[in-house]
């Protein structure tokens, strides 16, 4: 049985190590804040400009110059900071940043990630994925394995534009976890009850299977 | 150095058609209301907006696309507006989109007498084409250039009577580099108060960047996407 | 999260001979004097130090000076300081001087991930020896590159737990700066409060820059000009 | 009879104009704030970091925090700020400053500066001054016209390592008011007393007099 959204969330919510600073996209990665494992202390980064982003407001409480970068009313933690756009993005750019969680609509073996444009149909614009992608060097992916119509979005090459080159290492789907190194995927976990069998229909892009695949442990 | 005028006509006198404006704000967080309201009155048209959001359908900038005054938009993220996308897919609408994180480096860089910055942002995608890529640090970056504008318009929480403006939470965005950035620029506070009045120590915008300063007459601040929680 | 050590002890860990330091303060105003004193506790030599002065002979980086512990100065001003001089002239001490809003900014382009920049100061002037020329605006413009430290050691009036700081008037100079382009930042500061007791809205450097904080012992602030006037 | 220090400010200070944010160096130009006109209001920028500055404080008022970039002790107008260095040289170097007054060893006769170096001497350092001469287009030089051994600062080319080239439009000396254009001095005004074959004597460049150089009024 595959992952839904939250599943893959919390598979990624177990990468979070203490002291962190996490900055979390738009969709599945935002869910990933309320499933901190216990013990563990990060802080997160939106980059229209606060570090130490709360939960959502209580009702009521709503401010309208309290947003995060899904424009989204939200609260602040104690100790928080809000800051101007090239700050935030010097935080980002300067590596101070220790985890980028983003979705995507396309990614490829050799660790290329698309995800902001559709020549002719849909450009909403890359906003700050750019700057995360091609500045952080641990970026994980979260996103469905296969779009809606079935087709894999773990692909040999990306046919979409791109967003980044080179730069994703790892991608958490409702199958899967994947390692991309030595320009492949490389299966690393499976989701409960899924076979290593669909997951490897599921993937266009080369796959490197182990003989053992672990499933993950939600 | 008094830097008051008395309202948004005032305030944004001089602005002509085919200028280039930029504008602050994140969504419709921190947007400028009253000078987008007084620009929709002037019914300038051809403008190039420089702004990171094109705001929605029927607020923001969203009103100067209803208007048609807009010729080119310069942002990184231009979702939630059907009107955009319309008039962009049809060719109407010149958009150049630009990675968030290098318009805001981009706008300083204006601001600052620094005309052009190598950063990663970009590289390889379609962002890079023409320009030129130099490796630092065993990673390849692309060269930059800075933005200005004719006129900035900013918005801050409190500002004086000197220009000095405070912002309020994630309203500040892009306001600070934008106000650097405007040959001209223009604040439009919610609470504007005599020189002296702000700690020098919690200025955000130095009131040397901003040449007008005005209380709004109204702020609707709209919110794009209203998320809470029950108490329990 | 928490980023506070015990005391200047805990605090300079790490820090060995021929390390690259980056030091904060303009003058003797904000300069981290208790992480000064440590260092020459310490006895670590061959350092580079960048700072935009080296002190006077008996305080701030002028200590260090006197024990030879540097090797390297990086600095925009190294006037008021005779031991300074002379070993510069006699050759035992390295010196780069750049131009004072170069190095602010090479600085904060070293934490801000920009590895290169075009500026026009210093062209035409031995400063610009060897460095790319470009034009821009009809202006000659040198490349700069980025700064960045094994560790940065900066002065702040007020910190909290999480590492957020605010400083106080023009005791801020190099230090936000500077707090972005240490590989491991340290923050002393005169007061150090709770996470939560500083207003978000009103903190300098956010805490994502700072590695380390504690509170100075002992803060002799002392003053380079003292310049006064009568009351009449 | 040739200008003292504060006659050569009084005479600077006569240059301001209404709304200006004006740098000031050390030495001499520190004097001009002394002597703003009447009905000109003007603020004053110290590059490390105040805009607003104002007079010295009252005895026992010091505050080490805050201070000009002379290292003297200040105090803030209403309306003052702080700012961090990298702030402060964007208002410089982008040009946000309308009028730099600084003293220079020598000048020359295409607008070139020098008053860092004396090589194997004296190497204080440029400080700020190569920004503020490189970015601004309104530089005021303040100086003697000759040093202590009466030799010549206004030179066909500087000896001196250069702070920057081709940018000092204006001088003002204890002997006279010179413009720099066209690669040479224009004589402008002469301070009151001293006579053009004095100022022509005292500048090794060339030197283009009008038929008529009116007296300074101070």
């Amino acid at each position: 049985m595959s992952l839904d959204k939250t599943g893959i969330a919390k598979r990624i919510a177990q990468e979070l190590r203490n002291g962190w600073y996490v900055n979390l996209g738009i969709g599945i990665p935002t869910l990933v804040a309320n499933y901190i494992p216990e013990g563990i202390e990060v802080e997160f980064q939106s980059e229209n400009g606060i570090l130490g982003m709360g939960p959502f407001p209580f009702d009521g409480e709503e401010d309208a110059d309290l947003i995060n970068a899904g424009k989204q009313t939200i609260t602040a933690m104690d100790g928080a900071v809000y800051f101007d756009s090239a700050t935030s993005f010097a935080m980002i750019r300067g590596q101070h940043v220790q985890l980028t969680v983003l979705g995507a609509m396309e990614v490829s073996q050799d660790g290329n990630i698309a995800n902001w444009k559709i020549p002719g149909k849909m450009v909403k614009g890359m906003g700050g994925a750019m700057d995360l992608v091609a500045s952080a060097d641990n970026i994980i992916v979260a996103m469905m394995h296969s779009n809606k119509a079935g087709v894999s979005k773990m692909l040999k090459e990306c046919s979409l534009p791109l967003t980044g080159v080179g730069c994703v290492k790892k991608v958490v789907t409702n199958l899967a976890v994947l390692d991309i190194k030595d320009g492949k995927f490389h299966l690393v976990e499976r989701a409960p009850g899924v076979s290593v069998e669909e997951i490897v229909t599921a993937t266009a892009g080369d796959l490197v299977v182990p003989n053992h695949v672990p499933e993950m442990k939600i | 150095m008094n830097k008051v005028v008395k309202d948004k006509v005032e305030g944004l006198a001089g602005i002509e058609s085919n200028m280039t404006i930029m504008l602050g704000g994140f969504g419709l967080c921190g947007i400028p209301e009253n000078s987008i309201s007084r620009l929709v009155e002037m019914g300038v048209t051809g403008l190039t907006c420089i702004s990171n959001n094109a705001g929605v359908d029927d607020f923001g900038l969203g009103l100067l696309l209803q208007g048609k005054q807009i010729k080119k938009m310069i942002s990184s993220y231009v979702g939630e507006n059907d009107e955009f996308e319309r008039q962009m897919l049809s060719g109407e609408l010149e958009v150049d989109l630009i990675p968030q994180g290098s318009l805001a480096e981009r706008c300083r860089a204006g601001g600052a007498g620094i005309p052009a910055f190598f950063t990663p942002a970009g590289y390889g995608t379609e962002v890079a084409e023409g320009k030129e890529v130099r490796e630092y640090n065993g990673k390849p970056h692309i060269l930059e250039t800075a933005l200005t504008a004719d006129f900035a318009i900013v918005k801050a929480w409190k500002g004086d009577t000197a220009g000095n403006l405070v912002y309020k939470a994630t309203a500040r965005n892009f306001n600070p580099m934008m106000a650097m950035a405007g040959k001209i620029t223009i604040a439009e506070v919610e609470e504007l108060v005599p020189a002296g009045e702000l700690n020098p120590n919690e200025i955000h915008t130095p009131g040397i960047f901003v040449q007008r300063i005005f209380q709004g007459e109204k702020f609707e601040k709209r919110i794009e996407q209203r998320t809470t929680r029950q108490k329990h």
